[in-house]
C-alpha cells in the first residue's frame, strides 16, 4: 500500500496522564544498540570451564548403563556428572512459578536417571577447559540403551495399548486420584448448564475436529548459565531467564539445598516467551562446578534449544457449537488433549479456561486431557494453550457466521462476553473489553476496505487471555540531584524497566528519565516471580506505585518538617510539594531531595504486591492474504491487530508486544511444526528449518490499542503479553477459506497442507 | 599445546593480532579472545544473523567465517557503529523506534542495516526487508526495526 | 452468607448440590463449614494442610492472592479455579 | 568442533599439491557456508582445510564475446550479482547468486561451493545446467572439463577424485534471442531450501523454440538435467500448449523423496509448475533480448 489513508498505530485512548501512556526512550537502550549489555552467554571470569551436556538419541528408552571413564580420562576434562551426581532428597510435590509439578519430574528432565523419554533429554555433561574439548568428550561417554516403541502423538497415547512413558503414572480425575495408570496424567472438566437441552434449542450445530503441531517459543538467545559453586558452599549462577527466584528456588530443591544458599543474578534475557521460565542447565552446571572446583558456563546450541527444551503442546482438539437462526449461541462442548511431552503438564488447564472465554454461552461442556508423549516436556508460550484452543473455536464461528449469513464480527458482538457473563469454569468476569474490542474491529477502515483480485480473502478472529498478577517487589531511594533508583527484580524481555519506572515516575511527577531502573539478583530484593503471564507492568508496576507513594509520604513529612507544619499542611501536586494555607512556599521534588541528607534520614521506598485485580486482556486481528493456488503458498497482504491494554503504559511496547505476538501467532499458523520423524527424531532442528517468519515474509503489522481500564490498577493498565498471539492462526485460517474456499483444520497451514486442501476441494487425483 | 595460529587483523579501525586455533570461528574469536561480546550467537550455522559483521566491506555471519581468514581484513563489529560518544543514526533511530525488546538481535540487525544505508541512503521497504532476511527477530514482527531503519535513512540524508 | 459454587464433577461430594451457603468470615471457614457438612471437601481442595497448588481461589470472579485467609462477605461468590501464570 | 590444519594456498598449483598430499583428510574451503556447519556437525571430517578465496583463477570473473563468461570457483555471489556483463548477459545467474542464503550468506556463498556441495537442493545448479556451463577441473595430471550436468554423481558426492580442485565455470556466450531463468518455490520467502527448482533455457526463432534446456532441483538425488523437456520444445511454436507439454514432461521426470519439507505428490506438482512459470520468463526475457 503506497498511499495510507489511515493511522497505522492508534491507541484509543480514554484517560491521558503526565508520564504513563507517552514514548520515553528505554533506560537500557543505549546499552542493547551498541552491544555493552551482558546477556547470559557474555559471562566471563577467571577459571571459567565450559559445559556441555550429552543428550539421548532416541526418543525412548531405559539407560542400561552409563560409562564416563574415557570422558573423564581426557586430559582437558576437569568433570563429568550424570544423575547420579544428584543427592535424592525423595520426591515431592512442588510449586515452581509454573504451578504444580512433582520435584522428581524436574530433575529427572534435567538428567535422566533411568529412562529417557525424548530425543533430546540430557544423560550426562562435562566441564572442560574449551567448549571443543567438552563436546570431543561427550563422544567418549558410552551409554547402553534398552529401546522402547516411542509414542509421539495425544491420540495415539492415549490408546488402551500405547507404550507407558511412565509405569508409575496414575491419571487424576475431576480432581481426584484414580488407579488408571496411563499416558493421561489428568482428565478434568468444566460443566455449565444443560448440554443436551442447549444442543436441542440449537438450530445449526457446527462441530469440527482440529490438530496443532507442537511449536517452539523461538527466542534468538539459547539458553545459557554459569555457575559457581563456591568453597563456603554458597552457589551463584549467572543466567538468562524469565525468573531468577525460580532458578534459585528449583535449583536449591534440586540440589536439596536452603535456597538463601543460592543466589542467581539475572543477565539481560534475549526472549522467552515462556520457555525460559523452567530449569534445565543450571543445577547441572552448579554440579559440574562443584566436582571441577572451577565456575562452569552451559550455553546451548540451538538444536539443543529445540530438542532439549520445552515447546509448548500440539494438541488435538473437538469443538461443537449449537446456534439459533439469528445467531444466539445455545451450546458449546470441547474436548481438548494436550501433549504435554515427556511429563505432566501440558497448557491444557488454561487451554479449558480460554476456550469460550470470548462468548457467553448458556449451556457448555469442556474436556480436557493432559497427555505425556515422548517429545520434549513442554513449558508455557504466550497465553499457553490459549492459541491452540481459539484456533479451533475461531474457526468454527466463522464457520457458523456463514452458514447463516452473519457478518462474522456482529456474529461474535451479539455473544461476546462481558462484565458479569459467568465462564464456565465458574466465576464472572469482571471488567473485560471483548465488546470494545469486537467493536474497534468492525470499526476500523480495514474491515470496510475494499479486497480485489483472486485468490485473496479476508479473515477474523479473537482471543483471550487471563494474565496473572503474583508477587512483586521494589525499593525506591531518592538521590539528592532529584533523582530515584528503583530496584526491582523482573528480569526486562521487553522494555519493562521503562514501562514499572514510568509508574512510579507518574506517582512522583518525574520526568521517566529522572528515574533509573535495575534488576538485580535474588539476594538484593524481595522475592519477584517470573516475568511471564503479562505481569510485569501490572504487578511490578504495582510494586513500583506503592514504592514511589512510600516515597512521596516520606518527602511530604520531610517537607512538613522543614517548614514547620504538620503533613497534612503539605500537598504535592505534579512534582512540586506546596505549603497550603495561601503562602508562596513551594518546592520541588529536586529541591527537596537536595535537603534530605542535612533534613534526617536517607528516604527509601518500599513495597511487596501480590495484587488481585488483574485485568485479562482480549485482542483480535484482521487480516488479508493472497493465496497461490497451484502452489498452496498464503501471502499476508494486510495484517491488522487489535487488544485491550486498559491504559497502555508505553504505547510502542504494547505495540511492540502486539506485532510481536502476531507474528508468532503467524509463524505458528503458516509454517512452524516439529517435525518428527516415527522414531520420534525432530527432523527439522535448526533455523533454517524450523520456519519462523522472516522480514521479507510479513507486512507491517498495524495495531490499534484499545483503553478498557482495569480497576485493579492506578492507570487501569492490563498486561498485553500475551493475548496478541492467540487469533492469528485462527484469522489465518479464515482468510484462507475465503480466498480459495478450504477449511483447514490443522496447523501448519504450509504451502503442502493447503495445496492438500485445494485438491481434495476440486476432487484432483494427481 | 595444539599449534595456534597468529593472525593479525584490523577491527573497528583498530590493528589487532591474536592467536587462536583454526578451528575456531570469527565468532569465538570476537566474543571469547578478544572480548567484543556485542556480536550474538543465536544459531551457529548462519541462519539467524545475530552474529552479523562487515568483514571488508560486505556483511557476514562470524559464525561461517574461520578466524584465520580474519587475516588482513577489516572487519566492523556492533562496537564500531558508534563514533566516540556519538550513536549512529540508526542507533538512535532503533532507541526513538522502540525497534528492540529483548534486544539479542539488535547488534546483528544495526549492523546489517549500517551497510544498508551505506550503499543505499534511500532503500524502499521491500529492499529493507529483503536485505534483513538472513536477520532473525523473535520479539518485533520486524515492523518497528523496518520503520526505525527507515527512520535512519532519511535522517543520515537530511545530514548530508 | 456466601455461596460456595461446587464444579459439576465434584457435585457427588455435595449430594448433587452446586451452590451451597455456607457461614465464615473467611473462605479457610467456609471450608471448614463445607467439609463439616461434607466429608470430603478437604481432600479434594488440600495437600499438606493447605490449598494444592494448582488450586486458586477466587472471590466474586477475582483470583485471591492470599487464598484461604481471602475476606468473604455475606454475598461472595466462591469458585476454586485452576491456578495459572502464562509465559 | 574436531581439529584441524588451515593452509591458503597462493596458487592452482599449490592446492593441488595440499589436496594430492592430504586427499580424504582435506577439504576445500570457498565461502565455508556449507563446509563449516558440516564440519561442526559431525557430518564431515578433516584434518586439513585449504582456503581457495586467494587463488586468483578462483576469485574472478571474466567475460568476453569470444570465449563467453568464466566465474572462478570461489567468488561469492554478491560480486556475480553486481557484475555489469553478468546482470546484462545472464540474468538467471543473477536470479540464483541472489536467492542463494540470505544478504549475509551471498557475502560469502559460491557457485563453485554450491556445485561441490552437490546437494539435490542446489539452487545454482539447475541454472548452470540449463545454461550449459561447464566445470574446469585441475589435478595433479593437469586440467580437465566436465559439463555441470555431469559433475554431481551423489548427495554430497561429485566428480573429483582426491587431489582435484575445481578451479571455474565457464558459460558460452548467450545466443541471440536466449533467455533464462531460475524459480525455486519455498515456504518462507528467504532463507530456505528449495521444495522444487527450475532452471531453464530458451533460444527462440521468429515465434518459435530454436531450443531449450530444462533442469530441476530437490527432486532427485542430483540436480535432474531434464533433456527430454528441453527437446520437446525445440522447433515447437512459442505457446501456452507447447510450454504445458515441455512442464508436464518436468513433472513425470522428477523422481523426489517424501521429507520434511513436501511430498512427492507436491514436488512433482510444483515441477509442473515451476517449470511452466521459468519458461514463460525465460521466453519473456528472450524477447526483450531482440
Amino acid at each position: 500500500m503506497s498511499e495510507q489513508s489511515y493511522e497505522p498505530n492508534m491507541v484509543l485512548s480514554t484517560k491521558e496522564f503526565d508520564v504513563v501512556g507517552k514514548r520515553p526512550l528505554r533506560h537500557d537502550g543505549v546499552d542493547k544498540v551498541t552491544g555493552r549489555a551482558i546477556y547470559g552467554a557474555d559471562v566471563s571470569m577467571a577459571g571459567l570451564m565450559h559445559g556441555a551436556v550429552l543428550r539421548s538419541p532416541h526418543a525412548h528408552a531405559r539407560i542400561k548403563s552409563i560409562d564416563t571413564s574415557k570422558a573423564e580420562a581426557h586430559p582437558e576434562v576437569r568433570a563429568v556428572v550424570t544423575s547420579t551426581d544428584f543427592v535424592d532428597p525423595g520426591d515431592k510435590a512442588v510449586d515452581l512459578g509454573e504451578g504444580l509439578t512433582r520435584l522428581s519430574y524436574i530433575r529427572n528432565n534435567v538428567l535422566a536417571l533411568d529412562k529417557v523419554l525424548y530425543r533430546g533429554h540430557a544423560v550426562a555433561a562435562v566441564a572442560a577447559a574449551s567448549l571443543h574439548d567438552a563436546l570431543e568428550a561427550l563422544k567418549l561417554i558410552e551409554v547402553e540403551y534398552d529401546l522402547l516403541p516411542p509414542v509421539l502423538t495425544a491420540p495415539d497415547a492415549m490408546k488402551e495399548d500405547a507404550p507407558l512413558l511412565h509405569e508409575n503414572l496414575r491419571m487424576t480425575e475431576f480432581g481426584r486420584p484414580t488407579d488408571k495408570v496411563s499416558n493421561v496424567s489428568d482428565h478434568f472438566r468444566h460443566e455449565k448448564g444443560d448440554i443436551e437441552q442447549g444442543f436441542a434449542e440449537a438450530d445449526l450445530i457446527v462441530e469440527r475436529e482440529f490438530d496443532t503441531s507442537t511449536v517452539h517459543q523461538g527466542y534468538i538467545e539459547p539458553h545459557n548459565t554459569t555457575a559457581l559453586w563456591n568453597n563456603d558452599d554458597r552457589i551463584h549462577i549467572w543466567t538468562s531467564t524469565q525468573g531468577p527466584f525460580t532458578i534459585r528456588d528449583t535449583t536449591a530443591a534440586i540440589l536439596d539445598k536452603p535456597v538463601s544458599q543460592v543466589r542467581v543474578t539475572p543477565t539481560e534475557i534475549g526472549g522467552g516467551f515462556g520457555g525460559k521460565i523452567p530449569v534445565y542447565i543450571d543445577p547441572v552446571a552448579a554440579l559440574l562446578s562443584n566436582k571441577s572446583g572451577h565456575p562452569v558456563k552451559i550455553v546451548m546450541s540451538r538444536a539443543e534449544v529445540l530438542e532439549g527444551t520445552g515447546p509448548t503442546p500440539g494438541s488435538h482438539l473437538k469443538i461443537k457449537m449449537g446456534v439459533k437462526s439469528d445467531g444466539t449461541m445455545m451450546a458449546a462442548q470441547a474436548w481438548l488433549a494436550y501433549e504435554a511431552g515427556a511429563y505432566p503438564g501440558a497448557m491444557v488447564v488454561p487451554g479449558g479456561m480460554c476456550v469460550f472465554a470470548a462468548y457467553d454461552i448458556p449451556n457448555v461442556t469442556i474436556d480436557g486431557y493432559d497427555v505425556v508423549v515422548n517429545k520434549p516436556s513442554t513449558a508455557a508460550y504466550r497465553a499457553p494453550g490459549a492459541t491452540n484452543a481459539a484456533f479451533a473455536t475461531e474457526s468454527v464461528v466463522n464457520e457458523i457466521a456463514e452458514k447463516l449469513g452473519i457478518d462474522p464480527l456482529d456474529l461474535r458482538l451479539k455473544n461476546a462476553s462481558k462484565e458479569g457473563t459467568r465462564r464456565a469454569d465458574g466465576p464472572k468476569f469482571p471488567r473485560i473489553g471483548c465488546l470494545e474490542v469486537i467493536e474497534a474491529m468492525k470499526n476500523h477502515p480495514h474491515y470496510s476496505a475494499p479486497l480485489e483480485g483472486p485468490n485473496r480473502g479476508r479473515g477474523v478472529a479473537v482471543g483471550f487471555w487471563f494474565n496473572a498478577g503474583l508477587p512483586s517487589a521494589c525499593n525506591i531511594a531518592v538521590n539528592p540531584d532529584g533523582t530515584i533508583t528503583l530496584v526491582e527484580g523482573s528480569p526486562d524481555i521487553g522494555g519493562t524497566r521503562t514501562s514499572v519506572a514510568m509508574q512510579a515516575a507518574e506517582v512522583l511527577g518525574l520526568p521517566a528519565e529522572k528515574v533509573s531502573p535495575s534488576v538485580v539478583d535474588t539476594d538484593s530484593v524481595g522475592f519477584t516471580a517470573v516475568t511471564g503471564g503479562s505481569r510485569v507492568t501490572f504487578s511490578t508496576g504495582l510494586a513500583a506505585i506503592e514504592a514511589a507513594r512510600d516515597v512521596r509520604e516520606q518527602m511530604i513529612q520531610r517537607a512538613a518538617k522543614i517548614w514547620g507544619v504538620e503533613s497534612d499542611g503539605v500537598e504535592f501536586r505534579k512534582g512540586v510539594f506546596h505549603l497550603k494555607n495561601g503562602t508562596e512556599n513551594r518546592m520541588t521534588f529536586s529541591e527537596l531531595a537536595a535537603q534530605i541528607a542535612t533534613t534526617g534520614d536517607p528516604i527509601v521506598g518500599r513495597a511487596g504486591v501480590n495484587p488481585p485485580g488483574v485485568g485479562g486482556s482480549f485482542s483480535g486481528n484482521i487480516v488479508d492474504v493472497e493465496v497461490d493456488p497451484e502452489t498452496g503458498k498464503v501471502t499476508i497482504l494486510r495484517f491488522t491487530a487489535f487488544q485491550d491494554a486498559g491504559k497502555a503504559i508505553h504505547p510502542s511496547y504494547v505495540e511492540g508486544q502486539m506485532q510481536g505476538g502476531s507474528v508468532q501467532g503467524i509463524g505458528w499458523a503458516l509454517n512452524e511444526e516439529y517435525f518428527m520423524n516415527a522414531e520420534g527424531k525432530m527432523m527439522n532442528s535448526s533455523l533454517l528449518d524450523y520456519r519462523m517468519p522472516t522480514s521479507l515474509d510479513l507486512p507491517m503489522i498495524d495495531t490499534v490499542i484499545i483503553e478498557v481500564a482495569n480497576p485493579g490498577h492506578p492507570f487501569g493498565a492490563r498486561g498485553v503479553g500475551e493475548a496478541n498471539i492467540v487469533p492469528p492462526p485462527a484469522a489465518l485460517a479464515n482468510a484462507i477459506n475465503n480466498a480459495v474456499g478450504v477449511a483447514m483444520n490443522r496447523l501448519p497451514m504450509n504451502p503442502v497442507a493447503v495445496m492438500g486442501a485445494i485438491w481434495e476441494k476440486n476432487g484432483a487425483t494427481d | 599445546m595444539p599449534r595456534r595460529v597468529h593472525v593479525q587483523t584490523t577491527i573497528n579501525g583498530e590493528e589487532i593480532d591474536f592467536l587462536c586455533e583454526a578451528r575456531q570461528s570469527l565468532l569465538e574469536v570476537l566474543r571469547d579472545v578478544l572480548g567484543l561480546t556485542g556480536t550474538k550467537e543465536g544459531c551457529n550455522d548462519g541462519n539467524c544473523g545475530a552474529c552479523t559483521v562487515i568483514f571488508d566491506g560486505r556483511i557476514v555471519t562470524a559464525c561461517l567465517v574461520l578466524a584465520v581468514e580474519a587475516e588482513g581484513k577489516q572487519i566492523t563489529t556492533v562496537e564500531g557503529i558508534a563514533v566516540g560518544r556519538e550513536l549512529h543514526s540508526i542507533q538512535q533511530c532503533f532507541l526513538e523506534g522502540a525497534a528492540l525488546q529483548c534486544g539479542i538481535c539488535t547488534p546483528g540487525f544495526i549492523v546489517a542495516a549500517k551497510a544498508l544505508l551505506d550503499q543505499d541512503n534511500n532503500p524502499s521497504e521491500d529492499k529493507i526487508r529483503l536485505w534483513l532476511a538472513n536477520n532473525l527477530c523473535r520479539c518485533t514482527g520486524y515492523d518497528k526495526i523496518v520503520r526505525s531503519v527507515q527512520a535512519a535513512a532519511e535522517r543520515m540524508q537530511e545530514v548530508r | 452468607m456466601p455461596i460456595v459454587f461446587i464444579p459439576a464433577a465434584m457435585k457427588e461430594l455435595t449430594a448433587g448440590a452446586a451452590e451451597i451457603r455456607v457461614g465464615g468470615s473467611t473462605v479457610r471457614e467456609a471450608v471448614a463449614e463445607l467439609e463439616a457438612a461434607y466429608p470430603g471437601i478437604r481432600d479434594w481442595l488440600f495437600e499438606d494442610n493447605r490449598l494444592k497448588p494448582n488450586i486458586a481461589v477466587a472471590v466474586d470472579g477475582v483470583v485471591s492472592p492470599i487464598g484461604l485467609l481471602q475476606h468473604v462477605d455475606e454475598n461472595s461468590e466462591v469458585h476454586f479455579v485452576a491456578a495459572i501464570s502464562g509465559g | 568442533m574436531q581439529w584441524f590444519e588451515y593452509a591458503r594456498p597462493g596458487t592452482v598449483d599449490e592446492a593441488v599439491r595440499l589436496l594430492s598430499e592430504h586427499g580424504e583428510k582435506a577439504c576445500v574451503l570457498a565461502g565455508g557456508t556449507d563446509i563449516l556447519v558440516q564440519l561442526r556437525g559431525g557430518f564431515r571430517a578433516a584434518e586439513w582445510v585449504i582456503d581457495v578465496k586467494e587463488i586468483p583463477a578462483l576469485d574472478e570473473i571474466a567475460w568476453d564475446e569470444a570465449s563467453g563468461l568464466t566465474i572462478g570457483a570461489a567468488v561469492p555471489c554478491y560480486r556475480i550479482y553486481e557484475d555489469e556483463d553478468v546482470k546484462k548477459l545472464y540474468p538467471g545467474l543473477i536470479d540464483v547468486a541472489s536467492l542463494i542464503g540470505g544478504t549475509q550468506i551471498q557475502g560469502r556463498a559460491s557457485l563453485g561451493g554450491n556445485l561441490c556441495n552437490a546437494a539435490p537442493s542446489a539452487d545454482a545448479v539447475p541454472i548452470m545446467i540449463a545454461l550449459e556451463a561447464s566445470c574446469r577441473i585441475a589435478g595433479t595430471n593437469g586440467e580437465r572439463t566436465v559439463a555441470v550436468e555431469d559433475f554431481c554423481t551423489a548427495p554430497g558426492k561429485n566428480v573429483l577424485a582426491a587431489g582435484e580442485l575445481l578451479v571455474s565455470l565457464h558459460f558460452p556466450a548467450p545466443k541471440a534471442n536466449s533467455g533464462a531463468h531460475y524459480l525455486r518455490f519455498i515456504p518462507r520467502n528467504e532463507m530456505d531450501i528449495a521444495v522444487a527448482g527450475a532452471g531453464v533455457s530458451v533460444v527462440l526463432d521468429n515465434g518459435n523454440f530454436t531450443s531449450a534446456r530444462v533442469a530441476l532441483a530437490s527432486v532427485a538425488p542430483t540436480s535432474l538435467f531434464v533433456k527430454q523437456a528441453g527437446d520437446a520444445l525445440a522447433g515447437q511454436p512459442v505457446s501456452d500448449e507447447s510450454i504445458q507439454r515441455a512442464a508436464d514432461i518436468a513433472k513425470q521426470a522428477a523422481k523426489p523423496i517424501d521429507d520434511m519439507r513436501g511430498t512427492v505428490r507436491y514436488r512433482k506438482h510444483l515441477c509442473e509448475v515451476l517449470t511452466r512459470r521459468a519458461l514463460h520468463v525465460a521466453v519473456e526475457r528472450a524477447r526483450r533480448n531482440n
